[in-house]
């Protein structure tokens, strides 16, 4: 919390203080300061994280973001609400620290069973991650229940396939799944760092200590992955055939 | 963040303590050993639990007093008759095979990994697996949406402004153009194929339209919306004029036309008493 | 309330500038800057607006409610977003003059129907073109809505009035209509030929079949037509009456 303790306002509008970018036009510090107001009442009106470019869409054009949404979450740092950012998208959640005042708002959640943790944990340090990898490094079979409990959470989800015989599907984490646990992209997995330090992400005993790396941009597809297809998918049961229209 | 979060008191402690914990009562009650092997998550996981109980870094435990803990444990298991599955039985096997590389010091003619090489296997697979779990205890133990952090509750939903973005291709505007005039213009084609007036039906419109006229008028104004169509004009007139000449033989109609190619003109039939 | 001290927000240090009541004791400064934040927090996570019963109920005891809330409600003053009072319950809103930003959204796309497709397709043939000749040469009836819908998709536009009985208003498309269907200018809509060679038309039409070509300037009036009039729009009830001035 705040430690020298004053009334945490917000910051100063840069209309009034001034900002080393806009300081010199009184117009663009106008024009900064309402974007931001914008920016804010979407953001805050909606309970998901709202994508940058979603976002751009409903603001005047040539809207510096970045600048926009840093000025924003400064505003917000030290209240009782913050903004954060999901992988790329912006949503206001209440501070973490108030977490103690909040517990008469959460919702009783369906514990995860020992093993769907330990396998999102798996999936979501070592993405693009196969079924297959995913016994090997939990040395024990996966049972269908465990993956489909996890799909249900919506926080893994089918990436695409290995490009290796028989093609398998490869999982990984889903924007829900940062927005959940409070990350504002892969890279912010507790320990991370450390744990690929250690070769520990690594699928093999690492000879040579080539660790792979969650991906930071979690959608695109490693070099050795394909995207689904629909016919996938229909492989996989989560499509319904094609009827052939001739 | 998860520095709070991980401090918050009445929270899940991490499940390695958790485990721990667990695995201290299972030691406890090692001698009258119940274990039901449900309780693991596979050999590997047992694997662990036991080298928990070395109390030591995984990086310094000994592979083999490990091997040989899992072992005994497999045998006290089977001992009491305990179904066990199939891969606690390979693993089994592979560190009993560990244990001898681990024993009998290297043959030259052996081209296989070394002892040592599959201890340090087993090691990192450990130490994965160790990993995994804290990994996973630290997650579970971050601020989390709906348990710590919370989106406004309170979501101003959108006005659905029923503004609809519209879309059409060029080919389907095309397409429709094309199917509705054709659609026309094959209904009009039928209407024409029996575009011949019977005389019935010439005789039945003059009835109801002149029957009951006092005064004189023209063929053509009774006609008028038979005519309008093109290329029906000659069988209108030509069955309705057959069509009076009969009404007038029978008396139900007086017709009369001024000069040749004069309108003709048609009324019904008029009481005798009234005519002038 | 503490006018001096709230009604301007914003100021760069809220602490140093000092509030009337709370100025003099730092300790007592904390908690206000504490309480409000927890306020705050409770408010944007409420799923319903909070009553200050409520809000005094999940707050440390003692708190003075009025002081932090109208607090709270002057630091969201001038934002996108404020903190409105109904009824003696708390809620954040969108400020009013950026609800325009809560209705932009949804923007669904959306095809066309079959009968707008029709009648668009016959006021781009044959604009000028007047409610009735529409039906005449569809065979059908126009519902309202279709021709509703069609105004509003902005590609087509009352163009002006036929100089005949009843001076029925005339349809016709618009430049949106050309930029959508990517057309140059309406010349570019095939005429009977090509719509045969197409396959789009039977090649056994009847002889007396013709498909017009629209004009060359869409926007200049056919001689059978007069310009739309103030009055003409007033009637058609898209324009309030005038109230004249003397």
């Amino acid at each position: 919390m705040s430690e020298s303790g004053n009334v945490v306002p917000f910051r100063p509008d840069e209309a009034e203080a001034g900002d080393d970018r806009h300081g010199d036009n009184p117009a663009e510090r106008l024009h900064l300061a309402e974007t931001k107001r914008m920016a804010e009442a979407i953001v805050f009106a909606s309970a998901e994280p709202v994508s940058e470019k979603a976002l751009a869409g409903r603001l005047p054009e040539g809207v510096d973001m970045p600048a926009v949404m840093a000025a924003l979450r400064a505003d917000y740092e030290r209240r009782g609400v913050n903004l954060v950012c999901v992988n790329g998208a912006w949503a206001f959640r209440t501070a973490g620290d108030l977490a103690f005042l909040m517990t008469r708002q959460a919702v009783e959640q369906k514990k995860l069973s020992r093993a769907a943790l330990e396998m999102l944990a798996v999936i979501a340090y070592h993405q693009p991650v196969t079924r297959a990898e995913i016994e090997e490094i939990r040395g024990v079979e996966t049972s269908k229940g465990t993956l489909d409990t996890l799909m249900e959470t919506g926080w893994v989800r089918m990436r695409g396939r290995r490009r290796s015989p028989g093609r398998p599907v490869t999982y990984g984490t889903t924007d829900a799944f940062l927005d959940h646990f409070g990350l504002e992209e892969l890279r912010d997995l507790p320990g991370l760092d450390e744990l690929k330090g250690a070769g520990l992400l690594s699928a093999r005993m690492p000879a040579n200590f080539a660790v792979p790396q969650p991906p930071a941009n979690p959608d695109a597809l490693a070099e050795d992955e394909d995207p689904l297809t629909d016919l996938d998918l229909e492989d996989l049961g989560l499509l319904t055939p094609r009827v052939d229209d001739d | 963040m998860a520095q709070t979060g991980e401090q918050r008191s009445g929270k899940p402690i991490p499940m390695d303590q958790l485990w721990s914990a667990e695995a201290e009562t299972r030691t406890a009650s090692d001698p009258a050993l119940t274990v039901d092997v449900d309780g693991f998550e596979g050999p590997l996981d047992l694997l662990l639990h036991l080298a928990r109980t070395q109390k030591v870094d995984l990086a310094r435990i000994s592979v083999l007093a490990l091997a040989e803990q899992y072992l005994g444990f497999i045998e006290r298991l089977r001992a009491m008759r305990l179904e066990l599955a199939a891969d606690y039985l390979v693993m089994a096997a592979w560190l009993a095979y560990l244990k001898s590389k681990l024993l009998i010091p290297k043959q030259p003619q052996d081209d296989g990994q070394s002892g040592e090489e599959m201890a340090a296997v087993l090691q990192f697979r450990l130490k994965r697996l160790e990993a995994m779990r804290d990994a996973a205890a630290r997650l579970v133990n971050r601020n989390r949406l709906g348990r710590d952090v919370f989106a406004r509750g309170m979501p101003e939903t959108v006005a659905v402004d029923r503004r609809q973005d519209y879309t059409a291709s060029l080919y389907d505007l095309l397409t429709a153009y094309a199917a509705q005039r054709q659609r026309r213009a094959v209904t009009n084609v039928r209407i024409e194929k029996r575009g011949v007036w019977s005389l019935k039906e010439a005789r039945d419109i003059l009835v109801r339209l002149v029957g009951a006229l006092d005064d004189w008028t023209a063929l053509d104004r009774f006609l008028l919306r038979y005519l309008a169509e093109e290329g029906r004009r000659s069988t209108v007139l030509a069955s309705s004029f057959a069509a009076s000449l009969e009404l007038v033989r029978e008396g139900a109609i007086e017709i009369r036309q001024d000069q040749p190619f004069a309108p003709l003109y048609m009324r019904g039939r008029q009481n005798p008493a009234e005519v002038d």
